[in-house]
């Protein structure tokens, strides 16, 4: 994977020395299963076996792409973006985390279907749509009513006119 | 259609920068067109553009001018004033009818050996595309035969 | 009247409702007219990213086409995660022709030249401070903790927005509607972002470090110019309570919400009825 | 009629791999004026240069031609054999048929033919060729030494010792350079200043040297053996002349609180000062950007308490003309500051301090007499977190190099605070140690084994205060990157060493090149490591690239051995390339039309008019008139000139005029 990022995403990972000064500002470091200074020297090993456990690994879902890495890297490397490529890869390769795949990556899904057919994000709906992917009904069983009596979740989705044309974007990636 | 123009490129340069730069082309084997081959001088400073036109007149195709970087000149100041006289003298050619796209004027330093075999090989193939420089010659022949 | 383009995005139509509220009061008080981007859709957030990088390009590339068709020099972008999402996209694109070219096929549209986005600190410095001061019924007398998040200021190498560690803008306006900012090293830590719904476990121990030291170091307000960062820190504060085991009730404002109250504004005007953690005025 | 030898090289297999070089040679054989042609596997060994010589001597040879590798290799080789044979030097010349032919060319007729062609060439231009005599230009036997480091310190005594007179010239008021802020240096732990002060001042007790202080270069010109230097000397206010030393006038004046430069901001002096108590010279200087009496026109106390009358304020700036045949550059380094890092605070925190603040703390000379306290509050710190690679390896930063140094002070500090308050902890956070140099290594094992410092493999992503300690946010790549936080009361950033400001218009002055990163270059990374561009002038220590205490002397030394053996020849001989105004007989004396064009350009200022004058002493004409001396060859004059009066030997016009000919017609 280490030569496929260079072409797709013009990002070498050769260039990391191995500070750790991403790992060390990374504020979801603690909980990752790979630091992204692992992920790197993952990636250096150039060894398919490892590339495989990093594409199954949560860490690369649990990443909320801050950028606190590649704002204080000193070799300047996209780290984020590698991230956002590892995690596409994933997808494309079935990889997906298991644990990540019943939230972050169920939401991620539930969002874009939402987006998909309504051009925008609405909360109600989406929320439906992604307890029941993630099959955690009870969540946020307290907090939906207190936002409805403030008024932040509206029953109707706003909606894009040209939906068509969101269809033709999306269709263009699905493809 | 396969083109078999062989252009005569004669390059000028300086001993300290690009006579070196192409000095380390060949250290480190980068290969390139035979088509060019290298006086030396000792600055890009000393090169007087008249050279230019007695080597059109003379059957060159084309002409590389390269000399060191700007500040880098090991006489302080020489390819500044070879800049300076290029710029003006380019108007000149131009007025006076030569093709400037003939001429390449660049910087190679001494450790840009694989700069030097692409300056060689962008000016050789832009030669080949322009074809032998016959009108200038046909010119200064006729002006020496009237 | 100044007249601006104006792309409020999903969540000010939702979850940040008083943020949008609270921003076309501002510009009703100010003179300004925000007229909206025609028929816009949603920039793709961080979903569209982690998932699809070309779909990440063209929805909001969308965006900006629509913008140019409406002849829009600039849009005004309040969501902090809209505006990064927006920025990096035509940074990105006018870097690289062949990706544009790319996008334009798949959105059926074209994008002729980069156009201004300006977040709401921006907009406020541009549009709002040179006549702040005439406006101020009531100073804004309290200890604040100005919190700009991650895509205020980064990245930074495309936003160009303030300086990266330590940043000062929001400090320096709160100052000119009389508050105090607060020195604080958690300025641009993540509250944990779009892991909202997916792991509140995660986002409240990050959200609950930031509403922690703001609290310890007096702070009587965070300030915030981002509804991630607002939904984080408001919306799950019971969450963040519960894993803190402490009870934190230090309230969560927009900045233009801050400037609402300091301009005299009503509750309705400035939206702050409806955050879960209690603003006393 | 010309008689030209021509020898080709076969270089081993070099050249003869692509390039058929016996047909080379049986082609060069036809051209015209050529009476010799041969071929050879080696021709700059012992049998190669003697098959020359014995052609030159049997055929009469006028000219010869050597076709092989670069003449930047080997002419000077070819052009002694010449010489050897009794053929003048300069009537040898060289076609470059490896480095520009076989070496980048594949094997064929093409690559054969351009072997010719450049033979053929260089066999034109051979024939215009006349002898020369190399030129002699007297040395003066004096150097000047710029920077009163430890490295011109050093260089300064070996050329003085040596028997030759030296100028040293500071910026500061005092020699000393950073050595003198030191506490103790590695690896032995010995005390900095009681090694460099009796050099100190043997530097200013020399009878052949001369110090100047508060002094920088204005402006040079002339060549190797004969620059001419304007030395600015800043006006100090005080007398050297009549002021003792005796120090009253320092503890009187009533500005106090200026931060001293020499304390790195860590205790303040005064305006009337000496920068720290073994200054060399030992006598004060007013600084007056900060003086209360250049500031408002009232003060004077500092004269009136002076016994000698020493104090004046009226003194300017002095230009001092010194003329040397050899200078050294030691100018040094500086650090970055803390304000460099926006994650480590802008330099805002008191406690977050760079190397050279720590040297301070821990020197018994010190602010705090070598005792450990914290600037802030002045307590001891119990925990301190020492970061390596501040700014430097970080091209994000704009210093993608490594400093060097910081490795070897970071383990010591560790030590001296560990050695000084026994029951800290002394944290490093490091990417790698690099220790490489005679007990270094061993000094950083020393570190961690005996007296615990606390390792760890990363780098510190941020800092932030919170009561009153300083939070250090880190991760322990050892560890799988593993976050570390460390709740410090002190962190030492071991900034990275960058050039001196100042140090680009200084090499702009001398001629001097310089890397991307302001550091003067050597003329050679491997074999002329002190040597510049600029024959005469040499580099030492760490204006060159950081360098340790050990280095930088070395170095000193290096440059002071270059500039003696420059100065045991009582004149130098020069490469005669040299331009030249054309002389005609009566009426015309010379087509020069005394435009002066060449005046105005010559980088040399080698340049000037000449009288023509009749018997009766009338001047007839004015033309330019070229300085053998001064002349460095380069030919602008000769293409500026508009009457073609000029010409440069070795590359005269008709000589590159045949050039160009030859090497078109085939």
């Amino acid at each position: 994977m280490n030569n496929e990022l260079d072409i797709h995403i013009g990002v070498n990972p050769a260039r990391c020395y191995q500070c750790g000064k991403c790992s060390a500002g990374c504020p979801l470091a603690d909980d990752m299963d790979f630091t992204s200074n692992v992920v790197m020297r993952m990636l250096q090993s150039e060894d398919e076996s490892l590339d495989k456990e990093l594409l199954q690994s949560q860490a690369i879902w649990l990443c909320a792409s801050c950028e606190m890495c590649i704002s204080r890297c000193p070799m300047e490397i996209d780290i984020p973006k590698i991230m956002d490529y590892l995690r596409q890869q994933s997808i494309a390769k079935g990889l997906q985390n298991k644990s990540a795949n019943k939230n972050i990556i169920s939401f991620h899904h539930s969002f874009l279907d939402m987006i998909r057919f309504t051009g925008r994000s609405y909360e109600i709906g989406m929320i439906a749509d992604y307890k029941l992917r993630s099959r955690k009904l009870l969540q946020d069983l307290t907090l939906a009513p207190k936002m409805f009596l403030k008024g932040k979740l509206p029953l109707f989705p706003e909606m894009v006119k040209d939906r068509k044309n969101i269809k033709r974007i999306f269709k263009h990636i699905d493809t | 259609m396969e083109n078999d123009f062989e252009p005569k490129i004669v390059a000028f340069v300086c001993n300290w920068c690009t006579y070196a730069g192409a000095d380390l082309t060949g250290t480190s084997r980068i290969k390139y067109s035979p088509n060019v081959k290298i006086i030396r001088f000792p600055c890009t400073g000393r090169i007087d553009f008249m050279l230019l036109l007695k080597a059109f007149s003379n059957g060159a195709d084309g002409v590389i001018v390269s000399g060191c970087h700007p500040n880098d000149c090991h006489y302080t100041s020489g390819n500044f004033h070879a800049r300076r006289r290029w710029v003006v003298f380019r108007t000149l050619l131009d007025f006076m009818g030569i093709d400037i796209n003939r001429i390449t004027f660049t910087w190679v330093s001494a450790a840009e050996g694989a700069k030097w075999a692409e300056v060689v090989n962008t000016t050789a193939s832009k030669i080949k595309e322009l074809g032998p420089y016959e009108a200038y010659r046909k010119i200064t022949n006729e002006i020496w035969e009237s | 009247m100044t007249k601006l383009g104006f792309y409020p995005g999903c969540s000010l139509e939702g979850t940040a409702r008083e943020y949008n509220e609270s921003v076309m009061s501002l510009a009703t008080l100010f003179d300004i007219q925000l007229e909206q981007v025609p028929d816009w859709n949603c920039c793709g957030a961080t979903a569209a990213h982690n998932l699809n990088k070309i779909l990440s390009l063209s929805l909001p590339a969308r965006i900006l086409a629509q913008a140019e068709k409406a002849g829009m020099k600039e849009i005004i972008v309040p969501c902090a995660a809209c505006y990064s999402r927006l920025s990096v996209t035509q940074h990105e694109l006018f870097e690289n022709s062949e990706l544009k070219k790319q996008v334009e096929e798949v959105m059926d549209m074209t994008l002729s030249s980069p156009i201004r986005i300006l977040n709401v600190v921006q907009f406020i410095q541009e549009f709002i401070l040179p006549h702040l001061s005439e406006k101020i019924v009531k100073p804004f007398d309290k200890e604040v903790a100005c919190y700009y998040g991650c895509l205020l200021v980064r990245p930074h190498d495309i936003l160009q927005f303030d300086r990266l560690e330590d940043p000062q803008t929001i400090d320096r306006i709160m100052e000119q509607l009389g508050a105090k900012p607060i020195d604080w090293p958690f300025k641009t830590e993540c509250c944990g972002a779009g892991l909202s719904v997916s792991r509140t476990d995660l986002v409240a121990k990050l959200s609950g470090k930031i509403v922690k030291e703001a609290t310890e170091r007096g702070a009587k307000a965070i300030i915030t110019a981002c509804p991630m960062c607002h939904a984080n820190l408001d919306m799950r504060r019971s969450a963040i309570n519960s894993y803190l085991a402490k009870k934190y009730d230090v309230p969560v404002l927009y900045i233009t919400q801050a400037i609402g109250m300091a301009c005299g504004l009503n509750n309705k005007q400035t939206g702050i009825y409806r955050h879960l953690v209690k603003v006393n005025n | 009629m010309a008689r030209i030898g021509v020898f080709i090289c076969h270089c081993g297999e070099n050249i003869s791999a692509t390039v058929d070089c016996a047909k080379v040679s049986e082609l060069a054989a036809g051209l015209p004026g050529v009476v010799y042609s041969t071929d050879y596997k080696y021709m700059c060994s012992d049998p190669g240069q003697s098959k020359i010589k014995e052609a030159i001597r049997e055929h009469n040879l006028t000219g010869v031609v050597v076709s092989a590798c670069s003449p930047r290799m080997h002419e000077p080789t070819f052009r002694k054999a010449c010489a050897e044979a009794g053929l003048n030097p300069y009537l040898c010349e060289m076609a470059n048929i490896r480095e520009h032919c076989s070496w980048v060319h594949e094997k064929g007729d093409a690559t054969t033919q351009k072997a010719f062609d450049l033979t053929r060439t260089l066999v034109e231009k051979v024939k215009n060729n006349h002898p020369l005599e190399s030129i002699k230009v007297p040395v003066n036997k004096t150097a000047i030494v710029i920077g009163g480091g430890v490295a011109g310190i050093q260089a300064s005594l070996d050329i003085a010792n040596g028997g030759h007179q030296v100028i040293l010239v500071e910026k500061q008021p005092s020699i000393g350079g950073h050595m003198s802020q030191l506490s103790e240096t590695f690896p032995t732990l010995d005390c900095s200043q009681c090694i460099l002060t009796p050099r100190m001042v043997e530097v200013a007790q020399h009878p052949n040297i001369t110090l100047y202080t508060c002094s920088e270069i204005e402006s040079m010109d002339g060549f190797i053996g004969n620059f001419n230097v304007k030395i600015r000397k800043k006006a100090k206010s005080v007398n050297e002349k009549l002021c003792t030393g005796c120090g009253l006038c320092t503890t009187k004046c009533p500005t106090k609180n200026i931060p001293s430069e020499f304390e790195q901001g860590l205790a303040n002096r005064t305006a009337i000062y000496v920068p720290f108590p073994q200054a060399v010279p030992n006598k004060p200087v007013i600084d007056r950007a900060n003086c209360r009496y250049f500031l408002t026109g009232k003060c004077k106390v500092c004269q009136k308490l002076c016994p000698t009358g020493a104090i004046d304020f009226e003194q300017e700036d002095e230009i001092i003309d010194v003329k040397a045949g050899a200078i050294v550059l030691a100018t040094g380094f500086e650090i970055k500051n803390t304000d460099f890092f926006p994650e480590y605070g802008y330099g805002k925190y008191k406690d977050v301090i760079n190397g050279l603040q720590f040297e301070r703390l821990a020197s018994a000379s010190g602010p705090t007499q070598g005792a450990i306290r914290r600037p802030s509050d002045g307590k001891t710190p119990e925990k301190v977190v020492f970061i390596a690679c501040a700014g430097s390896r970080d091209p994000a930063k704009g210093i993608p190099y490594c400093s060097k140094i910081c490795c070897m002070y970071t383990a010591k500090h560790a030590m001296l605070y560990k050695h000084k308050v026994h029951e800290g902890t002394p944290y490093v956070f490091y990417m790698d140690i690099r220790a490489a140099g005679k007990n270094y290594d061993e000094f950083t094992r020393r570190a961690i084994e005996e007296d615990g410092a606390k390792y760890i493999r990363g780098r510190v992503s941020n800092i932030y205060e919170k009561d009153g300690k300083l939070i250090v946010r880190g991760a322990d790549t050892l560890l799988g990157g593993k976050p570390v936080e460390i709740d410090a009361d002190m962190v030492v950033l071991a900034t990275a060493a960058v050039s001196c400001d100042g140090s680009e218009s200084l090499a702009q002055k001398l001629h001097v090149s310089y890397d991307p990163y302001k550091f003067f270059a050597e003329a050679h990374p491997k074999l002329k490591p002190v040597e510049t561009n600029t024959a005469g002038i040499y580099l030492a220590g760490a204006c060159q690239a950081p360098k340790d205490i050990p280095e930088s002397v070395a170095a000193a030394s290096g440059a002071a051995a270059k500039v003696i053996c420059l100065f045991s020849n009582d004149e130098l001989t020069r490469e005669p390339i040299v331009a030249k105004v054309n002389r005609m007989p009566p009426p015309i004396f010379s087509t020069c039309m005394g435009c002066e064009m060449c005046i105005s350009i010559c980088p040399y200022q080698a340049i000037d008019k000449e009288n023509i004058t009749n018997r009766n002493g009338e001047v007839i004409k004015t033309i330019a008139k070229i300085n053998p001396g001064l002349c460095q060859g380069c030919g602008t004059c000769v293409a500026f000139c508009k009457s073609k009066s000029i010409d440069l030997e070795g590359y005269s016009n008709k000589q590159v005029y045949e050039e160009v000919l030859a090497l078109l017609n085939n």
